[in-house]
């Protein structure tokens, strides 16, 4: 069965894409994923200067779901171009980028462009960095401008990482606007989690983003709202564990799916998913374009 | 997996600059296994166990230092076992320990007592008082140990002490310590083409503890220290990063 | 143990209410959770004109969660004012209201008054009826405007539930401006279920909220945020289903919980969990005033 | 709970308003706990299963329509088994069905049958024509049927037919179908002391199908007909809205 598949600018074998601060802070780990049949993967969001993060505890596997406070800790692009250019080979290479405003975001794509990833994923998203992602994510203004400036820097296909707003389609039209030649969606939730035998929030930066299987639905809801409103591709990102997750998500109206947390359980993940994927669409003879946004009734 | 909370019932000075904390809580790991210990307000770091209910940490940082000011009565976080631990195998075994290092490989010599192994242990520090689990090792066979200053046993790196071995002679090698001893070994297992046989557990950041941040994945296999390791075997570290460098919190590299 | 609680203007024997919309659209229902323990109880969301809610399936239990799209079914105030009266009796009730303006709230509330309504709960995030809930709750000026106007109407405390945004506190602190007497967060967060086999959204009306254990770290950080930007009570209303939830609500500053989805499992929840609550402080030998924001670091 | 995906793999009309529709699933119910049926793009709406894999519906309104329109090989989902169902117990049973109401005492006759417990049923209905699972109402026991028109059995109301037996002589009793005629039942056992030996299957408004909208909660005890039933003892209905009103989709009371 062929999973060949066109993504915002992108020509991928499958639709399953490993998403961005997973797995994605070295070339090495980078291919690791790659080998394990990912159609693409998107490296840790990376800024101007160097960051440690916030201090631990930074991720922790809640009942029904992931959460998670890492602070976008990241080398800087001066010492990750070196990682990206290495990376590449295998499967399409996404860089995931953030900044404080415009102008950063501009700097480290133009950074990380001589290393000539694929594609560039804005995290305008990211729940617990105070002044980052997120901060920028909720205006529309703010997205459509950034967008703008890193497509006028780069020549690869840029995609704006969204945050799980109850009104998603306003930012999602605003990086439509800014050229954006997708958007993904979504980033974690602010969330947190307290340990009622000391009485401390669990993660060290106290409230992070909620990822995983509990988000699901949510990250679904999402796409079909984007789906329905926008004219670019949607990629789908929150609670993907399993191939029928993935098809929801494409009858949804994804053109494809990333993928974080399921890690934990297995990084086969991509493999198996697209193994799933190709029996459901043999069963019924159908392809991947047919499935997609089957669900918009 | 969310932290367990576990009281400190017990707190042992075992070297000037390493301590004991027993907890009121059972790991459970195999050894080599780590679990995060979580001292709030502060940071989540990874720590073997050195018996079933106790840590033994040195102090070399901000966490660590906190954990020293805690007292009997206080408690941590407790998230794990994770990693996948040693492999005991064969009727014959050799232990290369450095300072801290020491702290997985005595519940291990003690698992292979009980299962009739037979253990040589080398155990170094940088000084006599330094030495850690003396007599834990001793007691489960036999040990040899060095010290920089020469203030007990082989004056010198512990691992000259293998240069009177034959490494063949030992059906499996485990080794814990400072990396650039821990590379060395590598190094002389190598040349006895002993390299499959030996287990050297790791040490490179640690964030998530899960299998999915990234932080400690080593060059060029991009395994996880965390969750495919903490122990490796010799095979696989040849070629890779291991003794040349390692990242720190933010993924620079930094040369050891 | 004693658990009276003085929760937004009202005295409570323990600090589990019933959930607006779950088990409340007649007085023996009501009277019913009452009987199970409840501290308080929340009436279904009356408004101004009979709705018969949307078609089913209406409401899903997910893998991690609930998922619903009532549609806000009610027989109106005119209708439901006996009810009301009816209900009262054993515990305080709580009569949760919506409307599509400030207008309509104060009709509502100025009917339902004549039962006597112990408080008042303003439904400003229902998420999934057309102009109703969320609509409003998403924007400061209405939901401030809206507070007010109930609030000159009626005498009782005015409670407002808040949809859970990124940027609750916004609406939150315009709540407090509006003179309301506790905020109580969160309501069910959009999302949807796609059904793989038939490419049909589960729902009726296609998207609904999510509820139950998958969104409470989402409920608990909106908690800790408000306990830590307002004066006014807040009350935690999310994936409650065990004193251990409860507590992290207490902890994160909340003055009660509500508990709605948790009744699928066991109708005696309020009870079981303030058996919990009171075992957990006397172990400790300590009061839930000593535990309201302990997490607050 | 979510729907699973059930194809009709038969359509059966068995009066000319009541089709049964036969799925490649099994229920796995107990007679009188009922699923709930998800007619794509309508509704979805509470049925009590007539056979180990199928349904029989009588056709009322928007969603029974619907559910008439589908053809072998369309599909429908499905929740459930929900809802407690009958209690079989004793030596010999009594049966009072009306109209599609049988359609829940017909798999209870049944099991009945399997336990070699005798049967009595009274079966009603508007007219002969009507009449559903008359063979397997005899082949389990013994019938007598009513009909409005006269056209089989007795010319009537079913209820009538009770006023000939002892209803003393039976160990339990079972009831569904319309309101009225249960309502009827109900003061009929009362009068002959069988009130707690006697079983309704309750009808009432079904949203959420899982005991958590409150919308099937009945006067004055606030039970849910979902969950707490829809089989309820008479005793439980006495002095209750049962027979009296019922409650419409926006929970406005409806006089029956
Ligand atoms: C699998 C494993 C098992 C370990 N077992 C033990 C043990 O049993 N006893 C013991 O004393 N030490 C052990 N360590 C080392 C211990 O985790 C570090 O000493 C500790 O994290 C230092 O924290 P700090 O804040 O005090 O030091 P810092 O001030 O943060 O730094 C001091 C040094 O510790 C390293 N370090 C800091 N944080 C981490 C981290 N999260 N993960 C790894 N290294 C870090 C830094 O790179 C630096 O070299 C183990 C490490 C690993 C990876
Ligand atoms: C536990 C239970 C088991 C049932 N088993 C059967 C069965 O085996 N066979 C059968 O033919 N019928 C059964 N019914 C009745 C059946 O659910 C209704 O006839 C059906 O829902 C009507 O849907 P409609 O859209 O076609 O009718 P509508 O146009 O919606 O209304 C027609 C009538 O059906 C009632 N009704 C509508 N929706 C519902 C609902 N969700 N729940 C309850 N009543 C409703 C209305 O009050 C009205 O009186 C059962 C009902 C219950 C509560
Ligand atoms: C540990 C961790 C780190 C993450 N780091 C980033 C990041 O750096 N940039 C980003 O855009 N998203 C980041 N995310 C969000 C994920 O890319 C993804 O949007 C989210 O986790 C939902 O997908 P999932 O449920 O498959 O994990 C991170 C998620 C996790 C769990
Ligand atoms: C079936 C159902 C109906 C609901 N109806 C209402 C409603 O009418 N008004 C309202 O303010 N909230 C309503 N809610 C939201 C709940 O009151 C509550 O905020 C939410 O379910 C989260 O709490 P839980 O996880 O304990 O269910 C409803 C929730 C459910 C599950
Ligand atoms: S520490 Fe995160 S993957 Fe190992
Ligand atoms: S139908 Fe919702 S409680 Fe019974």
């Amino acid at each position: 069965m062929d999973l060949r598949t066109d993504v915002g600018g992108l020509r991928l074998k499958n639709p399953t894409i490993l998403a961005a601060g997973v797995l994605g802070t070295s070339a090495a780990s980078l291919k690791r994923v790659a080998q394990h049949g990912a159609g693409a993967v998107t490296t840790k969001s990376t800024g101007v200067s160097p960051r440690e993060g916030h201090p631990g505890p930074v991720l922790i596997k809640t009942e029904h779901g992931f959460l998670n406070a890492m602070g976008l800790p990241n080398p800087s692009y001066h010492e990750f171009v070196r990682e990206l250019e290495a990376a590449k080979g295998d499967v399409p290479v996404i860089a995931s980028i953030f900044g404080s405003n415009a102008k950063e975001f501009e700097e480290v794509a133009l950074g990380l462009n001589k290393a000539s990833p694929d594609a560039f994923e804005l995290n305008l998203s990211c729940p617990h960095a105070e002044g980052y992602g997120m901060t920028l994510g909720t205006d529309p203004q703010k997205v459509k401008e950034i967008t703008e400036i890193v497509k006028n820097a780069v020549d690869v296909p840029v995609w704006v990482k969204l945050p799980p707003l109850m009104n998603i389609v306003e930012v999602g039209l605003a990086a439509q606007e800014g050229g954006a030649d997708a958007v993904v969606a979504i980033n974690t939730i602010p969330a947190m989690v307290i340990d009622v035998e000391s009485g401390y929030p669990v993660l060290g930066n106290k409230v992070g983003g909620l990822s995983g299987a509990a988000i699901k639905p949510v990250a679904l809801r999402c796409v079909y709202e984007l789906y329905a409103a926008l004219n670019i591709d949607v990629i789908g990102v929150g609670g993907v564990s399993s191939w029928k997750d993935a098809i929801e998500f494409i009858m949804a109206g994804a053109s494809a799916v990333e993928i974080g947390s399921a890690i934990y359980d297995n990084i086969n993940v991509f493999r198996n998913i697209s193994k799933g994927i190709a029996q459901f669409l043999e069963k019924r003879q159908r392809t991947l374009d047919d499935m997609r946004g089957v669900a918009q009734k | 997996m969310m932290p367990i909370n576990a009281k400190i019932t017990k707190i042992v000075d075992e070297t000037p600059s390493i301590k004991t904390f027993f907890l009121d809580l059972t790991l459970d790991n195999k050894p080599g296994q780590f679990v995060m210990v979580w001292i709030r307000e502060v940071d989540e770091i990874p720590m073997s166990p050195s018996y079933s209910n106790a840590i033994t940490v040195q102090k070399v940082g901000d966490a660590t230092s906190a954990l020293f000011k805690l007292k009997k009565g206080d408690s941590v976080g407790i998230r794990g076992p994770i990693g996948n631990g040693f492999t005991l195998s064969g009727k014959s075994i050799l232990l290369i320990a450095g300072g801290v290092g020491a702290a997985p490989l005595a519940p291990l010599v003690e698992v292979a007592g009980g299962k009739k192994i037979k253990v040589k242990t080398l155990l170094g520090a940088k000084t006599a008082s330094e030495l850690l689990f003396v007599k834990r090792f001793r007691s489960a066979g036999d040990l040899q140990t060095a010290t920089d200053d020469g203030s007990d046993g082989h004056k010198g790196p512990v691992t000259e002490l293998l240069d009177e071995l034959d490494l063949r002679g030992y059906d499996q090698i485990y080794s814990c310590g400072p990396e650039k001893m821990m590379s060395r070994v590598l190094e002389m297992v190598k040349g006895a083409n002993m390299a499959s046989k030996t287990q050297f557990s790791l040490q490179r950041y640690i964030k998530c503890g899960m299998g999915i941040c990234g932080t400690c994945s080593i060059d060029p296999s991009g395994l996880r220290v965390c969750v495919d390791g903490p122990v490796f075997s010799g095979e696989t570290l040849i070629d890779s990063e291991f003794g040349r460098y390692a990242r720190d919190a933010s993924g620079r590299k930094v040369r050891l």
